[in-house]
């Protein structure tokens, strides 16, 4: 890899690695080859590498010996290399920052209070791994909660014997009266077919109802129908009716539930413009 | 083990299914270390089935073991917990009802006429059952046919005091425009739930 | 109502459900003329509590309402009786939902620009699936990335009734302090602001 050559560390043949294992990297980082894939799995991305290696030498994430760390990991991606493991991306972008923040350090800072010199060259890693290593400490805060189902469980008991209770659907007038229009509709176009000769206007029906009003003070709604008609004379004449309160010229009165129904004129009133 | 931690363990096991469980099942809980006699668990189960006299669940023996169930008395409150959601009324049945409302007392065959099509069984038993409408006698033809009126239950569901303010017809045509315009602010308000810093979750 | 009628109402309703019960619907049990208030069913419920408390079950609070559950305590013997062994979480889930949790709303890309991994498509896939996660919307940039957050049951799920009680975040510490702070012995590291606080919840 290219990122590696810059490195002194890839010079250094595996097996010389191998041989200084003990006395340069933390000792549990020397895993028998056959494992080393299994140990990559332990491992959550190259932060997670990092952080591993930093507390490994109980070391403060602020105070890392970017010099150190870099080599060992970079001695890691080797050995995973050297054996031929596929490692991700993000592992070989990190050897690069890692690399690069290294060389950095190196520099000699020739004035220490100048704003561009100002920032350390390992405050970006830095952040990240705190960042990082919060979240990591949230997963595991998570996972030690009881969680539903794996700690703690939901109680039931049997209620086999117990019926839902039968709750009836709520229906609003506006779509009652949708229903009906569409119903009025469609019975208009089969109306024209065979009726047409009725000729029962509702106009005239409401002029006669408020005449006859005129008369009686109180009428019985029923008294407003005449079932002679038929039921398209009682249609018109429930229409005109409906029609006569909507214009406030008439008042419905109904004094109980289900009880008769009375009509009566209002008091100032017009009458309607007949047909 | 002490009888009050056994006692709860069973507890714990009966209450975390609703499944009864049988005796065997009890004693399976248990290593063989702590040594759970079958004596042992039924005393348990004994306390507990008088512990829970007279509470919100009860401890019963049946057939496949011992299971918690809510006792019958408090089916009335339990049955309106589990209540289904309701499902819509169909156009058919709107359609039917309003006719009643507009054109009472009608028949059946009166309804059928004007819709165009035969009404079924089910939509008058459903809105007899609902209490919408109610034979309120016969029309006096060959058949007899039941003249359908509406209730006042009917009445008190679509909040009216009186029939008569049931909205004119000719006022039908107004209400569809008013519809068309309620469903454009509909589709207003939806597309403005689907907001980013609403953070949490109602089912 | 006598109180203790009300409470094994309560009781009752509590164990029929398999889901927690908000307040709301424990009140819509009663009838108007049962007349139970608000403040008597909390008071009922605390008293639910109370009797339960060192038992084989106990009423719990969570984001969604209560419910009665069998205490972590019990988990070594009821997981016996579970046909299923309850799975664990890997890490990468793990630390995927806790992003999503602290820091919401959140994209992929944020997830995998702290984590410095890919995020794969499955570990999201299986948190929609447990509904402890969706997606709030997408983020007004190139691409419109998915926004996600945490659900109601997510909440549920972990015991906790709103996004504040997760446990604090650890605070980040200043590289400019590093000096000084290690001069001070290390002083103050857990002393600083938590996240929490800023990932409103709306409950």
């Amino acid at each position: 890899m290219q990122n590696m050559s810059s490195t002194p560390q890839t010079e250094m043949p595996f097996a010389l690695v191998h041989g200084r294992a003990m006395t340069e990297l933390p000792e549990d980082l020397y895993i028998p080859p056959d494992a080393l894939e299994v140990f990559l799995e332990a491992f959550e991305g190259p932060l997670d590498l990092l952080l591993y290696l930093i507390r490994r030498q109980n070391l403060d994430i602020l105070d890392i010996p970017v010099a150190e760390i870099t080599r060992q990991y970079l001695s890691y991606m080797e050995m995973m290399q050297s054996l031929r493991i596929e490692l991700a991306a993000e592992y070989l972008v990190m050897a690069a920052v890692l690399s690069e923040i290294k060389s950095r350090c190196l520099l000699p800072r020739l004035h220490h209070d100048s704003a561009e010199e100002g920032e350390d060259p390992r405050a970006e890693l830095v952040r990240r791994l705190q960042e990082y290593e919060r979240y990591k400490q949230a997963a595991l805060d998570l996972d030690a909660l009881p969680v539903e189902g794996r700690d703690v469980f939901q109680a039931q008991v049997d209620v086999h014997d117990i019926h839902p209770a039968r709750r009836w659907p709520d229906v609003d007038l506006a779509e009652l009266l949708l229903a009906l229009q569409d119903v009025l509709r469609r019975s208009e176009l089969f109306e024209s077919h065979t009726i047409g000769a009725e000729g029962l206007s509702l106009r005239e029906r409401m002029a006669d109802i408020v005449q006859r009003l005129q008369e009686d003070v109180l009428l019985s709604f029923a008294a407003l129908f005449r079932l002679d008609e038929g039921r398209q004379g009682i249609v018109v004449s429930f229409m005109a009716i409906l029609e006569l309160v909507k214009e406030g010229l008439i008042d419905l009165l109904q004094a109980e539930p289900a009880g008769p129904i009375h009509v009566r004129r209002r008091q100032t009133q017009r009458l309607p413009v007949g047909e | 083990m002490q009888e009050a931690r056994l006692c709860a363990i069973l507890e714990a096991a009966l209450f975390a299914q609703a499944k009864p469980l049988a005796l065997e099942q009890m004693q399976e809980l248990f290593s063989i270390d702590e040594n759970i006699s079958r004596d042992s668990i039924e005393a348990a189960l004994r306390q507990l089935q008088a512990f829970y006299q007279g509470r919100g669940v009860e401890l019963v023996r049946i057939a496949s073991g011992y299971r918690f169930q809510v006792p019958f008395s408090y089916a009335p409150w339990v049955s309106r917990l589990m209540e289904e959601k309701p499902q819509r009324y169909s156009r058919a049945l709107l359609e039917t009802l309003a006719l009643i409302a507009y054109r009472q007392p009608v028949t059946r065959g009166d309804i059928e006429e004007i819709r165009g099509v035969a009404v079924s069984t089910q939509i008058l038993r459903t809105l007899m059952e609902r209490d919408w409408i109610r034979v309120a006698g016969h029309r006096d033809v060959p058949g007899r046919p039941a003249l359908y009126v509406t209730t006042r239950q009917f009445l008190d569901s679509f909040q009216l005091t009186r029939l008569a303010d049931l909205p004119p017809l000719s006022a039908l045509r107004d209400l569809e425009q008013i519809n068309a315009e309620l469903e454009l602010l509909d589709v207003g308000q939806e597309t403005k739930t689907n907001d980013v810093d609403e953070v949490n979750d109602d089912e």
